[in-house]
């Protein structure tokens, strides 16, 4: 690895007032499991790392009066033993636990995850089925957003020069709704997903309700299949409907044909997981 | 920059570039070569450690963040009088074979059982699946880890 | 590079919250007293180690203990004062010819103390079977993991920084992907007249005749794909001179003997003058059995007067060592009703890569096995070894046999299942026992085959899955 | 929908180079307290070999495996070895110290033979004594029998010998010919389940049951079996290195796709009772082809399951999930044509 400088600051400001300063050549380093490869195959312009990952602020999960905040520097071994988590957002940590292997997710970041902002992130889906918002830090001050609104394309969000994502909101109505994750890679430890999706439903009154179904690797960003949910919004939740529903969100796809997977295989996929999703969010509601 | 550190129970420094990992910290400034490199890019797993309590890839981790934390290595799991009893069952079932992988699939199954010292088969084949074996197949080294839980579990309900 | 640590590190001593770890979990370390390990050890010996008689003992290793303390000495785990690191410069094209390498630049940085190229080599040839390797390209580079050039600097990442100021001329020749294509006259030539480097013939009985008889003939046309050996070790080596002008290497060759002996070859000096020890290898599997980097880390040493050591990246192991053969096998099967085979007749290409490494062992192996382990009186097997301007194929755990297996096995139950003969049934019918005649009308002697069908089946429950 | 499938191979393999000699030499060297220093010139590659080759010597000698320390892959140090290749390490190399170690035994079953009042071709060596044949109450330790050899008769016990396997050259038009001398049998059965909406294949269980002669140290040769197998499950399914134009374009662990311990399914492994006249203590070799049939049986497992032959290894989902579509389509072709 070439020449780099080093920096930990403690606070969201001091991070961002570092950034700043120190333009293009500095980069805010967070668990590092993608960041530091990087750095080695390909280092770029990058002088300093400004490491966020130890910053209070960026940290913890806790359930409050709005829903439940996810600290950006939170790790998927936190997630995936955060009772929390486990109780009411199970898609999250489900999508945690197929994330590299043990060492991955016990360094990587839910907010590393997203703000590297790759097409097959896996906490994307199930964040985006439970209507999930970020809130970002900058010279500006906090701004918030949908989760949809801050993935821009492979690899860029819409971060501004030097604001830093701070947390990850659910909203209290999605805490236990019904959800599930499902991701297909090419080998069942350590996979990159060829395909990753996630649903989540309510039934009321035997009708599905608010609706949602995101799926990654299928665009150049983690997208949902809107017209599939409006298909399915307040219909009875039969399986040639979920097949339906399944068949529109192959359309609403635009996967990539690389070494990985071809088009075809990838739109097979989405068919696959798609109605798995929905099946398995509906049998969890109707259990209710 | 200057770092400090808890490795195996012991304050350790050393003045190292800021770019630096903590395998190589590890390996090259503080004389600890037991930590292996296989890939350098976390995808191996050759290169585990435990940082307060976590298994991680120390390829990945810069030294500077593991400023101040407690390491635990390879070099660390036994002591002078007795074998880890991880390392006496991978010895006894000949779970390891070229050995590459050991160190590094020993600080996982350590983690696994520190966290959950009755986990399933699946649970351990979980464990280790971020550290690659060429070698054996998994199975001796899953039955192993199997057979340490199975002893402390038996050692718990005495 | 920024310029101002020395600010950073005041200033980030205010900002680093504490010396408290702020990491997930708060579980308390259960490090074992009494670290760190002083050695020996005085542990009991198990009684597999212990009683007679020896053979036929579960006994377990002690090397296996020195693996799970750590203590395994693999090369990049030895270093010595003043040692120097290496790098290889890999060719920029898959074919070309090199026209001129400059190492004035690279040379020129501070840190770097010797730089080498094919032209320096003594003899740079070398390879088992042929020797038509070299040890870094010149003048021709034949696919992209050949190297052109090597540095030794203080450290790697020097090493490899100053490979980037090494500049290399090439005229690019035509290059040859597809063994099939390579196959054909009119295809670039890679080595010499022809692509194909070596064949095989083993011919026993009237196949055609037999094909014509039998009442049922299967085709099909099998294809198997290039495979790393992944050992979770890159190869390795030191080199390090005395005053004798004598050569000490450490590497990770499985093969030793051989290995000095190629050495010699290539650095023109007696194989008196050379020690070379081999470590434990953390994983060979074929991919280190033959010298690799091992003259040029010696040569770097001689030019530089220091210990020069050179571990393979991740993907130099993929891309510079060895992998395995892919095989396109075409198979022609007669049977008779029964499901007899009585006539076998198959077509090898193997890809072979840029050179031809252990190609001749593969292709025998292949050829011979390709029948499979079946008494089967008319046989003709031919394979082509051919080069192409990718990987160099070698020397992979099975030379061939899983590759010919894989037809032999499928073609087999393609036949079991039109027949309407159960898998198992078809093989005991057709396979080896005692004083079978190989393809190559060789008598075998302890012949184990349907005893390994049968204990497989039974531990299966085979039969009753069947039922 | 998951579907089960069974599929059985077997398979053939030679022990040693083809035609080519490939000698292996062995130094035997008894101490005076009763163990032994064994000098090979192979080297470890992970197998357990030098484990193995020490056992082998301490048959011969009458030792248990602790009592032989075994050197190697030290050219300065260690007789010629062919190498660690070509499943020869166990069969020609244990040959060799066989050799070896029989002519250390002789120098002192020639030392024992007037102190036990028999001739030496009278004598054996066992549990660490040197006995008269058959009667364990008329024996001397070996650490006395090399003693008395070495500072009263003057002879130390040491042994070097070397072995080739006779081979016969090969008919250059038609093969035909005796390329080694000895050759090894397994078979492997695979049961599996494909998911037929993504081609997946799920290897549930292996059963493989290998003959390499005498196991000369059976936990070694099912660890040999087990890492082949999984070997073949990345061969059958997963692993390939990809090229465009030449250039590699997965060349690390992260897009080369081999086994994790999640991949690897549950093995049964068993060896025949089987004994090579040729081999030490009747042992050939494990190595090389426990990887050999496993490829052969998933793809028939998966035939079995759904009914599509893949012929171009690996069987990716993809590429399992093609064929199960074109099967499809072809058989409502068939269904409305």
């Amino acid at each position: 690895m070439k020449s780099l400088d080093y920096i930990a600051p403690n606070s969201a400001e001091a991070a961002v007032a570092l950034l700043s300063e120190n333009g293009e050549s500095a980069c805010p380093l967070a668990g590092g499991t993608d960041l530091v490869v990087d750095l080695k195959h390909a280092p770029g312009d990058i002088e300093l790392l400004v490491d966020v990952s130890r910053i209070d602020e960026f940290r913890g999960i806790e359930e409050t009066e709005d829903g439940l905040r996810i600290g950006s520097m939170v790790t998927y071994g936190e997630i995936m033993s955060n009772p929390i988590c486990l109780e009411k957002t199970p898609a999250i940590v489900d999508a945690s636990h197929t994330i590299g292997a043990v060492q991955t997710r016990n360094l990587g970041t839910i907010g590393g995850n997203l703000v590297t902002c790759v097409p097959s992130a896996d906490s994307a889906p199930a964040l985006m089925v439970l209507d999930a918002e970020v809130t970002v830090a900058g010279l500006d001050g906090k701004r918030r957003m949908p989760i949809e609104d801050f993935f821009v394309g492979p690899r860029k969000t819409s971060l501004e020069p030097y604001e830093l994502l701070v947390d990850i909101w659910i909203p209290k109505k999605n805490l236990g709704k019904p959800s599930d994750f499902y991701k297909f890679g090419l080998r069942k430890g350590q996979a990159l997903a060829l395909v990753n999706a996630a649903a989540a439903i309510d039934i009321k009154k035997g009708k599905i309700i608010d609706p949602r179904i995101a799926l990654g690797a299928v665009a150049p960003t983690p997208i949902r299949a809107l017209k599939a949910e409006a298909l399915l919004a307040n219909e009875k939740p039969t399986p040639e409907l979920i097949v339906e529903a399944s068949e529109i969100a192959v359309t609403e796809c635009k996967p990539i044909d690389d070494f990985r997977a071809s088009l075809k295989y990838r739109q097979q996929l989405v068919r696959t997981l798609t109605r798995r999703v929905l099946t398995r969010s509906v049998e969890i509601a109707s259990n209710r | 920059m200057l770092i400090e550190l808890r490795v195996n129970g012991e304050l350790r420094s050393a003045d190292v570039p800021p770019e630096t990992t903590l395998l190589k910290m590890l390996r090259e400034h503080l004389d600890l070569p037991g930590t292996k490199l296989g890939c350098d890019v976390g995808d191996c797993g050759t290169c585990t450690v435990i940082v307060d309590g976590v298994s991680v890839n120390s390829c990945l981790l810069l030294a500077g963040r593991a400023k101040g934390s407690e390491v635990t290595t390879i070099e660390g799991l036994a002591n002078s009088n007795t074998l880890h009893p991880l390392q006496q069952k991978f010895e006894e079932y000949g779970a390891l074979q070229c050995g590459f992988c050991g160190p590094g699939m020993l600080m996982s199954a350590k983690n696994l059982l520190d966290n959950n010292p009755t986990p399933t088969v699946y649970e351990v084949r979980d464990a280790l699946a971020g550290n690659l074996c060429r070698c054996t197949g998994y199975t001796k080294i899953i039955e192993a880890v199997v057979d340490v839980s199975r002893d402390m579990k038996a050692e718990s309900d005495a | 590079m920024v310029t101002r640590t020395t600010d950073i590190q005041t200033e980030e001593d205010q900002l680093i919250p504490s010396q408290e770890s702020k990491a997930p979990s708060s579980q308390p370390l259960s490090v074992l007293g009494g670290n760190p390990v002083l050695y020996p050890l005085e542990l009991p010996q198990s009684d597999t180690r212990t009683s007679t008689p020896a053979v036929g003992q579960r006994a377990t290793r002690p090397d296996g203990r020195l693996h799970g303390l750590g203590q395994t000495q693999y090369i990049d785990d030895i270093s010595f004062p003043h040692m120097l690191h290496a790098k290889i410069l890999r060719s920029e094209y898959p074919h070309a010819r090199i026209v001129n390498i400059d190492t004035s630049e690279a040379e020129k940085m501070p840190g770097v103390i010797a730089t080498i190229t094919g032209a320096e080599v003594p003899e740079n040839t070398f390879g088992p079977t042929y020797q038509d390797q070299p040890v870094l390209a010149y003048p021709i580079a034949r696919h992209l993991g050949d190297g052109v050039a090597a540095v030794a600097a203080t450290t790697e990442q020097l090493a490899t920084e100053a490979l980037e100021k090494i500049k290399v001329e090439y005229e690019p020749l035509t290059p040859v992907f597809d063994p099939l294509e390579a196959i054909e006259d009119d295809s670039p030539k890679i080595h010499g007249e022809s692509n194909i480097y070596t064949s095989k013939i083993i011919k026993k009985g009237d196949v055609e005749k037999a094909l014509k008889d039998s009442p049922h003939v299967f085709h099909r046309q099998y294809k198997t794909q290039m495979v790393e050996h992944v050992p979770l070790e890159p190869q390795a080596t030191i080199a390090s001179w005395d005053g004798n002008g004598r050569v000490t290497i450490w590497s990770s060759l499985g093969r030793i003997t051989l290995g000095r002996e190629d050495i010699s070859r290539t650095l023109a000096i007696p194989q008196s003058r050379i020690r070379l020890i081999g470590t434990i290898v953390g994983g060979n599997f074929g991919g280190k059995n033959e010298i690799r980097n091992e003259p040029i880390v010696a040569l770097l040493s001689k030019k530089s007067r220091r210990p020069v050591k050179c571990v393979f990246t991740r993907d130099e192991e993929f891309t510079s060592s060895t992998i395995r053969h892919p095989f396109i096998m075409d198979y022609t099967t007669g049977v008779n009703d029964e499901g007899l085979i009585l006539a076998r007749k198959i077509r090898l290409v193997l890809d072979g890569g840029a050179y031809c490494s252990w190609t001749g062992t593969t292709i025998g192996k292949g050829s011979i096995l390709a029948p499979g382990p079946y008494n089967i009186e008319n046989v003709f097997v031919e394979a082509y070894a051919v080069y192409t301007n990718k990987t160099t194929t070698g020397a992979m755990r099975g030379f061939g046999a899983p590759q010919v297996c894989f037809a032999y096995e499928s073609q087999m139950d393609e036949i079991a299942h039109k027949l309407g003969i159960d898998p198992l049934e078809i093989r005991l019918k057709n396979g080896f026992s005692e004083n079978s005649l190989s393809p190559t009308s060789q008598t075998l002697q302890s012949v184990a085959l349907k005893e390994s069908l049968n204990q497989a089946s039974d531990r299966f429950g085979w039969k009753e899955w069947k039922a | 929908m998951k579907k089960r499938g069974r599929g059985m191979a077997c398979m053939w393999y030679p022990i040693g180079f083809t035609v080519l000699a490939n000698p292996s030499a062995a130094t035997v060297k008894v101490n005076t307290d009763g163990t032994a220093t064994l000098l090979t010139g192979t080297v470890e590659t992970g197998q357990g070999a030098l484990t193995v080759l020490g056992q082998i010597a301490a048959e011969t000698l009458g030792l248990s495996t602790d009592d032989v320390h075994v050197v190697s892959g030290d050219t300065d140090v260690t007789p010629m070895d062919t190498g660690a290749i070509a499943s020869r390490t166990t069969y020609v190399t244990g040959n060799a110290i066989v050799k070896a170690a029989e002519k250390a035994r002789e120098i002192l079953f020639e030392a024992a033979a007037p102190l036990l009042n028999v001739k030496p071709n009278q004598l054996e060596a066992r549990d660490k004594r040197i006995q008269v044949l058959g009667f364990p109450s008329s024996s001397i330790p070996i650490s006395d029998v090399v003693q008395h050899s070495e500072s009263v008769v003057g002879n130390p016990a040491i042994g070097s010998a070397s072995y080739n396997p006779p081979t016969l050259a090969m008919d250059p038009e038609t093969g035909q010919g005796k390329p080694f001398n000895t050759y090894v049998y397994a078979t492997q059965i695979a049961d599996v389940e494909v998911d037929d909406e993504t081609g997946e294949v799920e290897i549930l269980k292996i059963v493989a049951v290998h003959d390499c002669g005498t196991p000369i140290n059976p936990m070694l040769v099912e660890g040999q079996i087990q890492g082949g197998i999984s070997m073949g499950v990345g061969f059958a399914l997963q692993e390939e290195i990809l090229f465009e134009e030449g250039r590699q374009i997965n060349p690390n662990l992260t897009n080369y796709i081999m086994p994790t311990s999640l991949d690897m399914p549950e093995l049964e492994v068993g060896l025949v009772d089987n004994y090579d006249p040729t081999g030490p203590f009747g042992a050939k070799g494990a190595g090389e082809p426990t990887a050999v049939p496993t490829a052969a049986a998933i793809m028939n497992a998966i035939y079995d399951a759904v009914g599509v032959r893949i012929t171009s290894l690996p069987a990716t989902a993809e590429r399992v999930m093609m064929a199960i579509l074109e099967k499809q389509d072809s058989e409502k072709t068939a269904a409305t044509g």
